[in-house]
């Protein structure tokens, strides 16, 4: 073997073992003020949750007592009343009703949202930059001024009263949100596989199914869970399209002994608020490593 | 595909264009007509020509106040919400231990962000004897009159808003990650330090992505409803009195459904105006990597 | 019966017209090559032929059959995508079985299948792994399995090798080679076509080689005519390497003018020469460079301006009248230092060079060979 | 038949009024469906109802609401139409009044309301001040407290609506005229009336007798009730809705509260007390079997079943049967009692509902929220909100 | 002095070694070309150099001062990535003049250097137009450009060509040594490192070419001695193509089994052989084998397996006693068709033939001449 040793001197090595330490610390000194601003951030950014929780178990005097969110005296009843309610159901009926809105909106979007953001975004066809125009135009006008008219439509559609109202326009890729996003993940991913499904054989429907869905499960993870969370959250639309109480979902639920004139319980509503969050929360823990690898590897890319 | 039928992409499409059709297209053009009519929701509109646009431009001092508002709270928000998007996902670039936490931790305010919850708590945080100036006080400063100080309410509404910078974040964190770290070495032996690398290099290079969250954060805080209205009920001396809670005060608390689909249209207008001229302006700032075929 | 044959194809890309009408036959269990530049639209045919482009004008045909507005999946072809185009989420069992299951061919036929075509690949070591778990090579040759498991009529490849590394890509080239005879060998059906822009897969692989510049056909050969007799200097200075030397000159009767030098012509040339003008090009390939001696007529004096050493040749890039030109010699011939910016003298050797008419790139220099 | 009730409320509202619901539908052979929310977004519900023509048969509406769905009077079925089967008889001319819309009967009025003085007697004791009586002596109050208690102790609390009422109390007392001229649809008073009751209220405020609106909003919109200065007894007094009195009573957690008549300075002209149905009661104009709603109605409102299922969820019932059997059954706290009597025995003028018109309500709190920043003279203050409510009454 | 050194350099990947305190100098104005296997951390060597890696024990010297703690910008250097990293949003210009703007330097110097340096690489065409509206080539000298305009004692190149086809690989790669000496005639700084992994350009650009395995190197030489005295096995079989023929045998005495055949060692063999053991491995050049008829002794037996065509030389795959072999001849001596399948007789040339320890790899057959 040809080696090159050259004789080491001393000196120099004690030269180069001292840069190295210094440069040591440096690595610390900034790994340290990353550190530190991430956890003061990140304290900053869960501590409303933390208080959330911790004020759902206090009591409605303390509540408004202190900024802390350890309770003095720890209480369930919030959950307790708040479980049942003011009405002939639990919170638990509330909850049902929420998920009988949310399954068939969530697999809805799913699927129509997929449909059209594969239709954008790998077909070319008449008329689809103005359908896009559309698509983007849609998401960009207050909706307090369709609200009635589509109430009319509603009306005359005979849904009243119902859950239709609730999740039929989604499941007709009504959520521009989604189509537009998905239609920017699938932008971003290469097409080869694809036309090798088609050239096995598979039909543009097949393609759709076995090959561009797997490969958009991320994103699609993300829209679920957008959509539930929305969903969960959406006060409006039910209040209006709902009128009788046992088809009440959770978020009208919440709402419902909220009466601004009359004395309320912050902790029974606090405490319904924590397990209506609760959900979604999980789904985000369980799903966050594709939630955000998802919207990571669509990016957005231009 | 390009081997298929012309036609076959409808076909995808059919979905989202009956949806339009049937649920969108309908209520979207009401609203349009509405806003040239007198309609109190009792009776039928009536016609009554360009009448609540020329009140609107010339007329309403609240209209007037209530957009200046508007586009002050826009155009603080959202270089606010993006630059501190910007910032932490450029420090969660970084290879760190916990990754999964933070990107958690900071992602969870904007699952949160709907929930009544929050809005009253953030009275709470944010009232005289709160948290924030207990904090402010605690390190020296003097407390602050966030909502009764009609300089300083808007400010917390944005302050609601920042705290959700999660979904941004997410956004900018995907589009750091998707850049070549060899243009960092090759700018870093070219000389560049940190800011200076940041600015010539970063930011160039994700400005797609500034350009969506910009156009997807500037439609959200034009719409910023839920903060006004819950916490700060448009005051005080209407210094949070968005559009959104006026055209909602003039539909349902003055049933001037009219009136209130004028103001949507403006705003509309607005909006899609200054998207248009973020689409034109990017063309000179956006730099898009672009794929070779079509 | 897997002929394909492709009559007067042509593709527009809404205003650009990416191929202008081209016509090729590839026999049955023909290895076709199709080789040419980048954005010579080799890629273009190919996904015409496939399905996946739609054709703008002509025929094709596989099999005698009509495909043009057949699905991509029932025209029986197979094709290999350049960057193998795996389906990440399925493991490499049901990759290969994806088009069998999609035709809900029986459980024992797909899994009989599956497991041939793996012992052919050598990779039923892999068949349970994802492809993100698989080398270059390894996923390379699963790609390949993807396409030999449906028995098609056409195999088509889109630069299958040109992601792996020089060693690979020598390896996967003998592989493929032999799988397609062996192939043939059992009786079945194996045309294939073949595109690259790599020269030394297409003279290694093709039994022809079909050579394409700017959505036209240049040449169509098998490799050693493509070599000795290119029909035009674009094919002549595409295969082979390092490329052949084309020289500017002026034919004059007997004599080819080469700036200022006068090369004269011999009999064999002239005998096969069928002018057309004065201008021309000459063309030699590098091998056919001797270095001779002031001595010797008939010879070109240039200057070294560097020297490549390859280990058991040397490659000299010498300026002659102002044209750069590359001579290939043995290695144990030259000392390296010296020679560079030497002065030098080359002949051409006899019988091996060409002469291309300069307007049109023919050449003029076959014809009572034909 | 089916029959469908909205409403909006808190828990023992809800509780209460199906089970009175169920009683009414048994007794009558009919069913009714329940409707009910928080009061979050309850108007807007309605409207849109309404606006669809989907309303409920019987719906609570909110009193000042009426002139919104009803100016003319024909956006809810007229009840007198329906005396024989609802016994109006139980009701004032004045709460018929005011469930009048152009001469129909729109609403009966479920009970009357009225705004109270309440002091916190604990607290006042405290510091040695007795509850005052007169304005002057809420001044003197003020002063005491400040020096016995400290600077941050106020007698009273006055904001927003209640500060406008306030302001409307004093000028009432004055003036001995209500805000809104009905018949002349417009604003009642001068502007130097107008302008010396904002002028009192500015010394309401100078004097320390109530916060500034600047501090009370710098501690988040709570609402009174909510706030740790009411509970501890560093606000000691405010004026508010008699039947709410439970609620700022019960955070006080042993401290007494109580009722208090009207203040007033004796020049005044009229006690001036601000007297008006909470809310009312409406049949549909489009409801299939008015018939069978009315008879749900009368019986929640004058029958035995519903009065007793009901309760107080809605106050201090305004159908004297339904008082009656109530306070003799001693169902209810004898605070709400004295609260509502000095109420009902309060004197003033009728009440429109216009003064709650959103949009007169908008304009005086604005233009006031205005002057309490500073930034407009009460003289300007007064012009502003006589000129502002006049546009909105001119459209009626 | 821009000389550079490398003393007991070290890099610890946390817990994995990559570099094992190598020593390198390269002299001033040298071009060390550093050649390995993937993997083998001739990037991360070169990182370290460049300041983009952290140094984790060891010294690196440009001209005598230490850089271990100096920031990249900081070191003299310039670097030529892989992949050019330019910078896509700016244009040719700026891209050129990033490094200069960066240090205020006067405008009329920025434009002044721009001008020269895309004067040298004939790039001034292309000033106004953003990178992705380059071809690989135009890219590649935009990216010799960058580094070039800041006058850097030491370049550093990373695999520069490995992006470009076959054709621009081999000119630019004549373009990039002719630099190097260009710059040195001009009395320019030019110490160069490249990086590659392409045994072509390391034999043809490299006045010194360092071949590393695993994080060490195994040997220093210029190309001549590389190729003619490979160190070992390792070095043997990295350079040439194809690669030399690794054939395991038994050295016994005068003679090597291979398998079943024998073969006599001459005496050249035997005078340079210093013998360590019996197990053995026979190194010959794909070149250096000839085929010859029955007649001649001393030569192994085989069977052609598979025969490739390149144009003036074909390449011979030949399984020997269980042994892959590749021989390299003459494509005019053969004829395609027939030879697949027959059998051949192969002599290796006399003086060209290596025997290497089985157990160190190391060249045994070289000793006498060192
Ligand atoms: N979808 C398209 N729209 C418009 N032009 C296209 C499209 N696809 C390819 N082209 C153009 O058609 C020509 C042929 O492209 P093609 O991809 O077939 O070339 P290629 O020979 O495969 O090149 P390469 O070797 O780079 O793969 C090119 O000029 C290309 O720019
Ligand atoms: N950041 C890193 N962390 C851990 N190991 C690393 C890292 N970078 C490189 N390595 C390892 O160090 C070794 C050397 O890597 P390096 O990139 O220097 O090889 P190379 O010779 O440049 O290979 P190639 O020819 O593929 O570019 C490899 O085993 C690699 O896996
Ligand atoms: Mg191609
Ligand atoms: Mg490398």
């Amino acid at each position: 073997m040809a080696d090159h040793v050259i004789t080491t001197n001393l000196a120099d090595d004690s030269e180069a073992a001292r840069i190295l330490q210094a440069q040591r610390r440096r690595h610390i000194i900034g790994a340290t003020i990353r550190y530190g601003i991430l956890f003061a951030v990140g304290l900053i950014m869960l501590y409303p949750l933390i208080w959330l929780v911790g004020a759902s178990f206090k009591t409605n005097s303390e509540i408004f007592a202190g900024p802390g969110f350890i309770p003095d005296s720890p209480t369930i009843a919030g959950y307790v009343q708040g479980w049942q309610t003011s009405t002939p159901y639990t919170f638990g009926r509330f909850f049902w009703n929420t998920f009988l809105i949310v399954i068939p909106k969530i697999i809805g979007t799913a699927i129509s949202c997929t449909a059209v953001a594969y239709g954008f975004a790998r077909f070319d066809f008449p008329g689809k930059k103005i359908l896009f125009a559309s698509l983007i135009a849609t998401l960009l006008l207050p909706n307090v001024v369709t609200r009635i008219p589509q109430y009319l439509l509603f009306r005359d559609l005979g849904w009243l009263d119902s859950f239709l109202p609730l999740w039929v326009p989604s499941a007709f890729a009504g959520d521009a949100f989604f189509v537009f996003m998905l239609v920017q993940f699938l932008r971003a991913i290469p097409r080869d596989m694809e036309e090798a499904a088609r050239v096995d054989g598979a039909s543009t429907w097949q393609v759709l199914v076995f090959i561009v869905v797997p490969l958009l499960t991320p994103a699609l993870i993300s829209v679920c869970l957008f959509q539930f969370m929305w969903t969960m959250n959406d006060f409006l639309g039910p209040l209006i399209y709902i009128s009788s109480v046992d088809k009440f979902p959770v978020s009208l639920a919440l709402k419902l002994s909220i009466d601004t004139t009359e004395a309320f319980e912050w902790n029974r509503i606090l405490a319904m608020s924590v397990l209506t969050i609760l959900p979604a929360l999980t789904v985000f823990f369980v799903a966050q490593k594709y939630f955000i690898e998802g919207i990571s590897a669509g990016g957005v890319k231009g | 595909m390009s081997g298929d039928h012309r036609f076959l992409g409808l076909l995808y499409l059919s979905p989202y264009i009956i949806g339009l059709l049937v649920f969108t297209a309908l209520p979207f053009l009401a609203s349009f007509y509405l806003s040239f009519t007198d309609y109190n929701l009792m009776s039928t509109p009536t016609f009554v020509g360009i009448a609540n646009y020329a009140k609107l431009l010339t007329a309403d001092r609240t209209f007037k106040k209530s957009l200046s508002i508007t586009l002050f709270y826009v155009f603080t928000t959202v270089p606010l919400k993006l630059a501190f998007a910007l910032f932490i996902a450029v420090i969660l670039n970084y290879k760190l231990k916990f990754i999964n936490f933070f990107r958690t931790a900071f992602y969870v305010p904007s699952i949160l962000g709907g929930s009544i919850a929050i809005a009253v708590m953030w009275r709470y945080l944010f009232a005289d004897v709160g948290i924030v100036n207990m904090a402010l006080q605690g390190i020296g400063f003097e407390p602050v009159n966030w909502f009764g100080d009609p300089t300083n309410a808007l400010f917390t509404i944005t302050l609601l808003r920042l705290w959700q910078f999660g979904s941004a974040m997410v956004i900018f964190l995907a589009a750091l990650q998707s850049i070549d770290k060899s243009l960092y070495e090759a700018a870093s032996i070219d000389g560049a330090g940190k800011f200076a690398t940041f600015w010539h290099i970063t930011m160039p290079l994700i400005t797609p992505v500034i350009f969506f969250n910009l156009i997807m954060q500037m439609v959200q805080a034009f719409q910023e409803f839920n903060g006004p209205y819950i916490i700060t009920q448009g005051g005080p001396l209407k210094s949070t009195y968005l559009l959104p809670l006026y055209i909602y005060e003039a539909a349902f608390k003055r049933f001037d459904m009219g009136y209130a689909s004028a103001i949507a249209w403006v705003l509309f207008a607005i909006i899609m105006v200054l998207t248009l001229i973020a689409f034109w302006s990017s063309r000179h700032w956006v730099y898009y990597a672009g794929d070779k075929r079509s | 019966m897997a002929r394909l044959q492709l009559r007067n194809l042509e593709k527009d890309y809404g205003g650009f017209k990416a191929v202008h009408g081209i016509n090729l036959e590839v026999a049955d269990g023909e290895f076709m090559v199709l080789v040419g530049p980048s954005g010579c639209a080799k890629s273009t045919t190919l996904r015409m032929i496939a399905g996946l482009e739609r054709v703008t004008g002509g025929e094709i045909r596989i099999g005698d059959s009509l495909v043009n507005d057949k699905a991509p999946g029932e025209r029986g072809i197979a094709m290999v995508f350049q960057n193998y185009a795996l389906y990440p989420h399925m493991k490499v069992r049901k990759n290969l079985s994806f088009g069998l299951r999609l035709k809900r061919r029986p459980k024992e036929e797909i899994e009989q299948a599956t497991h041939d075509v793996s012992n052919i690949l050598e990779i039923g070591d892999y068949l349970e792994r994802l492809p993100k778990q698989l080398s270059g090579g390894q996923a390379q040759r699963v790609a390949v399995g993807r396409a030999l498991i449906k028995k098609p009529q056409v195999f088509l490849f889109d630069e299958p090798l040109s992601n792996l590394d020089a060693k690979l890509r020598a390896s996967m080239r003998v592989r493929i080679t032999d799988l397609h005879k062996q192939l043939k060998a059992d009786g079945l059906q194996s045309t294939v076509v073949y595109v690259t822009h790599d020269q030394t897969e297409a003279m290694t692989m093709g039994d022809r080689i079909c050579v394409m510049k700017e959505g036209r056909i240049m040449q169509v050969a098998d490799p050693v005519k493509l070599y000795n007799r290119p029909a035009n200097a674009f094919v002549a200075g595409f295969i082979g390497s390092p490329e052949m030397n084309l020289i500017d000159s002026k034919l004059d009767g007997r004599s080819l003018k080469i700036g200022g030098k006068v090369l004269e012509l011999d009999d064999e040339m002239l005998s096969r020469l069928q002018p057309r003008g004065t201008d021309v090009t000459l063309g030699v390939r590098p091998q056919h460079f001797a270095v001779v001696g002031v001595d010797v007529a008939n010879a070109l004096d240039g200057r070294v301006s560097h020297v490549e050493f390859m280990g058991h040749e040397v490659y000299l890039y010498i300026r002659v009248e102002g044209q750069q030109v590359i001579a290939v010699v043995p290695a144990n011939h030259y000392d390296r230092g010296k020679i560079n910016g030497d002065a030098i003298r080359l002949a051409p050797q006899a019988g091996s060079a060409h002469l291309f008419d300069r307007a049109s790139g023919e050449n003029i220099s076959l014809s009572n060979q034909a | 038949s089916n029959l469908r009730m909205s409403w909006w409320g808190g828990d023992s509202r809800h509780k209460a009024t199906q089970v009175a619901l169920k009683a009414c539908g048994d007794k009558y052979g009919h069913t009714i469906a329940a409707e009910f929310t928080g009061w979050d977004g309850h108007l807007e519900k309605v409207t849109t109802q309404i606006a669809g023509g989907t309303e409920a048969d019987i719906m609570q509406i909110n009193w000042p609401w009426l002139p919104l769905f009803s100016i003319n009077g024909d956006g809810f079925a007229d009840l007198n139409q329906y005396k024989d089967i609802i016994d109006l008889s139980q009701w004032t001319k004045d709460d018929l009044a005011a469930g009048t819309m152009n001469g129909k009967l729109n609403g009966l009025s479920v009970s009357t309301t009225g705004r109270v003085f309440m002091f916190n007697k604990t607290a006042l004791d405290k510091a040695g001040v007795a509850i005052p009586k007169t304005w002057d002596e809420l001044f003197a109050a003020a002063k005491t407290l400040k020096t016995k208690v400290g600077p941050e102790a106020y007698p009273m609390n006055a904001v927003k609506e209640t500060a406008v009422l306030l302001i409307s109390l004093y000028t009432t007392q004055n003036t001995g005229k209500d805000l809104v001229d009905q018949k002349a649809k417009k604003v009642a008073w001068s502007a130097e009336e107008l302008a010396k009751g904002i002028d009192f209220y500015g010394k309401l405020v100078k004097e320390g007798v109530v916060q500034t609106q600047k501090s009370v909003a710098s501690e988040g919109n709570l609402n009174l009730f909510e706030s740790p200065k009411w509970a501890d007894g560093r606000i000691s007094g405010s004026y508010e809705w008699d039947s709410t009195f439970s609620k700022y009573a019960d955070p006080l957690k042993g401290q007494k509260l109580e009722p208090v008549s009207i203040l007033k300075n004796t020049d005044a002209k009229t006690e001036g007390v601000y007297r008006k149905p909470s809310m009312v009661f409406s049949i549909s104009k489009r409801s299939k079997d008015p018939k069978a709603a009315a008879q749900i109605l009368n019986c929640l409102l004058n029958e035995p079943e519903g009065i007793n299922a009901m309760g107080t969820a809605r106050g201090l019932p305004a159908s004297k049967i339904a008082a009656k059997t109530l306070i003799d059954g001693g169902k209810i706290e004898p605070e709400i009692v004295a609260a509502n009597a000095i109420i009902m025995n309060g004197t003033g003028p009728t009440v429109s509902p216009l003064n709650e018109h959103p949009e007169v309500r908008a304009v005086f709190i604005d233009t006031l929220e205005e002057y309490a920043y500073g930034q407009i003279k009460s003289q300007e203050a007064a012009e502003a909100i006589i000129d502002g409510v006049n546009a909105v009454l001119k459209k009626f």
